[in-house]
């Protein structure tokens, strides 16, 4: 169903976890399906220095989750803000038709946090 | 290194029996013959179908001619409902009023759904938190224009056992028809249609290892019911079409073994699957769905909180170990399972369920196999849920 | 000593060829998943299954996802003219009106009745002395309520082949759907979905050296139909119900035999049905029934004057030869059977009617023998006739 | 389906055939399925003396017509009269029961010809 690299992130996920000193926290997902994920970021010289995350849902929702993280990692939050569910799912080397949707919440929680990065910095520099 | 393969997933299919398979092979080998032709060939082929019912007929205490064989237990509920719906229909000249309940399989709830949209009246008895059915409701929901109760003898999500021979009784007093929906029951279960007042009981053979595509429809004698294909009049007109010769015997041989070795294996299956659910319980935020006592002796079903079934399912499934779900992921619907719903679980502890069905060649080392990988998965997924507040 | 047996019956059901039965075995061993679990071993069945879909497709000229598989040819009919008549009279809040012909096997027949008797519009087409329907015919039964056509591919008693190319253009001018009945004719005529115009076709695995008990029916994309039963989902819906998996990759497995090989199984089996025939009819007082071109290559179809045709098959089987006929006494009904009825026969010589027909396996050895066992069996029925004049 | 005697009255029928001198002719059939049934018997002394049949049906219809020959073949008129489809059907140790019809051609050819035998001799001895 799932293919290896899929299988990988699943297995082995990169940057999993909390971030108690996190710039920025995001977080996606449906009430109704109940998926849910948090990112954690850490942001320097608008750049994602460091990310986390941490996800309820199933196979594909943590690889998306996982993949996500690692394709965002080191990149600059313009470059970031870029990053679509599609194109997580495409990194992935694909997801089954029925799973696509499940990626969803990884770019989703990523934009969350970085819109609430750009509320808190005008709200900081006003 | 081969992988250790373990199968818990008999609820959803088991294997067929070597037994099962060696009285099928003749017949997809040499004794090729139309049951319907009439030289040598064909009466061998018919001599075998017939010899088959009488097997099966002898196995649930129905009577040969009470049996008529489907393509599985789909068709068996479907022509079980709609037959006796048509019947009832054009005998009253008016859609009358049916029971059910909401933890059915699709094979009765779809069914019940689509004759509801066709103008007969339906009721969809709500369950208790173990996914029981009350005679009470039952008994509550009848009117006069009820000619079917359609209740499953045992749940296929949670194992339950509904308490069918009480609303067998009620049905029978109030002479309305009563069918069960025992795929998940029969080879499992004691089921003696000589005590049972059932009216029509489906079974599919590929659960109780006999092959896929292959079931029967037991209908009590002066049943009314009718056909819902037209044909050549195989299975006496109910379910027509050339017989699956090699089934049929297989359904035959698989249940009349299963019966055989009932008492035996209802034994060593429930205290397997009482060893199982202890050690699940025990590893903490866990919770058992479904009846603690009422339930199919090999069914576990428990839902692992803060965790997201299907990403359990992958992780087992990645060490060789098969189960299923009621997570929403695992069926591709937006919505967990209907029947967890209707137990009144919310939506997080019905998508973290998983689903454990033991049955024939299973043993204490598969149980400890499971546990060996299942321990540190669970740790694993739910240091990674969002949801986990055990952490930081 | 072992009598020498001798199958001329392909036409009621054909043997399982080794090769499908080689291809089905792993299935109804250890690869035992439900094609609908996601761990391993349900992903395993589901890619089978979907490979055999594949095959189906190509060995047709069709897309896979418009190919949905079935218990049998039976419920591909019923879901085909049902399932159309269904969705139409939904769609148009009205009981539309099909045209089909009073030549077809029970499994269309019966169901077109049902229709009827239901409120459906249903013209049954006669067919000519050969038993062929005229497109004529069809194109004169044209109402603007007609919203199906079902016209069999050939027949499966007489052999005739219809003209369904030109059915299906007809069809397809007029905006009206088509099925066609091909149980007969698929392995034994060339069928290539992408010129024929056909909307729906139904096929049946056994006949053409496949399992019994599995069948498929193809659904041109776009073609509005619903599912007859409720279920969960199974063949998108069409068809719900675990599915019959060994019996799904022996359909395929056969069908991709039987296409690759019917170039040059058609020239045999039409030189040994061309052998038979004329052998038959140098017996005297015997007519061809069916069409003398227009036929399928394995059939052959004759009445013996004076004699009854179960008489025939019983002397036939005595001597270990499988036939079948369009006797009443061969069907328990009171008539003889309705296609040569159609074709104007009188009930005598309808009654005095034998199927032989010809397959895989058969060779001209086959075809001596019956003539050895068929001569003196003829002589010793008709002088004991009461109604041979030659005699005394 | 059928059992060894019926193969065998079916295989070997007793007294198949034509009587050109016979004493009564009995006929049946049914004209709607079309089995046909000719029953010629000798009569000496009240009694039947000789028996012949011919039969257009199927194998229980043939078997049932010899099987019958063979049970009234010495018997008086009498005792003749007494014999019943059921007889048959019996004395050939049963048929199958969508074939039970096709035995009662046999029977009623025989009453058939047995009717016509007092009617034929009420109008030579008035
Ligand atoms: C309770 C119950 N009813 C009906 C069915 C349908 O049986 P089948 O898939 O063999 O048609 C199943 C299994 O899938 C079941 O568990
Ligand atoms: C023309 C035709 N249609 C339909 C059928 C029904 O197929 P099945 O018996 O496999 O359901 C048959 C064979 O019995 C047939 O010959």
């Amino acid at each position: 169903m799932y293919n290896d690299k899929v299988i990988d992130h699943f297995t082995n996920p990169r940057n999993v976890g909390e971030m108690p000193d996190a710039d920025i926290v995001g977080e996606s997902g449906s009430f109704k399906c109940g998926d849910t994920m948090k990112i954690y970021l850490k942001i320097e010289d608008d750049k994602i220095a460091d990310i986390k995350f941490q996800t309820f849902g199933c196979g594909a929702a943590i690889a998306s989750s996982s993949m996500l993280t690692e394709m965002v990692k080191g990149k600059t939050l313009a470059e970031a803000q870029q990053v679509t569910n599609d194109d997580v799912a495409a990194e992935l080397g694909g997801l089954p038709p029925l799973k696509m949707h499940c990626s969803n919440l990884a770019a989703d929680a990523l934009q969350d946090a970085l819109k609430r990065y750009r509320e808190k910095k005008k709200s900081v520099h006003p | 290194m081969q992988k250790r393969q373990v199968y818990l997933d008999h609820g959803a299919t088991s294997p067929l029996r070597e037994e099962a398979f060696e009285a099928m092979l003749p017949y997809l080998q040499d004794k090729y013959g139309n049951p319907s032709s009439m030289h040598s060939s064909g009466r061998d082929a018919r001599h075998a179908v017939e010899r088959a019912r009488e097997q099966t007929a002898l196995a649930l205490g129905a009577e040969p001619d009470e049996i008529f064989f489907t393509s599985g237990g789909t068709e068996a509920n479907n022509i079980a409902i709609k037959g006796t719906a048509k019947r009832t229909a054009r005998a009253r000249k008016k859609k009358g009023h049916l029971v059910t309940s909401s933890v059915e399989h699709h094979a009765v709830l779809n069914v019940c759904k689509e004759l509801a949209d066709e103008g007969f009246q339906v009721t969809f008895l709500p369950v208790d938190r173990y996914g029981l059915v009350s005679v009470e409701s039952v008994k509550r929901a009848l009117t006069p224009e009820t000619f079917l109760i359609s209740i499953m003898t045992a749940n296929n999500e949670v194992g339950t056992i509904e308490p069918v021979a009480e609303i067998g009784a009620l049905a029978r007093e109030r002479g309305i028809l009563f069918h069960t929906d025992a795929v998940q029951a029969v080879g499992q279960l004691p089921i003696d249609l000589r005590d049972l007042k059932v009216d029509l009981l489906s079974l599919s053979a590929h659960k109780f290892n006999g092959p896929k595509g292959v079931g029967a429809l037991y209908v009590r004698r002066g049943t009314p019911v009718e056909p819902l294909y037209g044909g050549g009049g195989q299975e006496r007109g109910l379910r027509p079409g050339t017989e699956n010769v090699a089934g049929i015997i297989g359904l035959a041989r698989a249940l009349e073994l299963a019966v055989e070795e009932l008492p035996e294996k209802t034994r060593w299956l429930q205290a397997l699957r009482d060893r199982l659910i202890e050690g699940l319980l025990g590893m903490g935020d866990v919770v058992l769905n479904g009846h603690p006592s009422s339930r199919l002796p090999g069914n576990v079903n428990v839902s692992f909180n803060y965790i997201e079934g299907e990403a359990l399912l992958l992780g087992l499934d990645l060490e060789g170990i098969a189960a299923s779900s009621g997570s929403a992921c695992t069926s591709g619907s937006p919505e967990p399972s209907h029947v967890l719903l209707a137990m009144g679980l919310d939506h997080q502890i019905a998508r973290g369920s998983l689903r454990l069905t033991l049955g024939r060649g299973n043993s204490d080392a598969d149980v400890d196999y499971l546990f060996t990988v299942l321990s540190p998965l669970v740790k694993r997924l739910r240091k990674m849920s969002a949801l986990y507040p055990g952490q930081g």
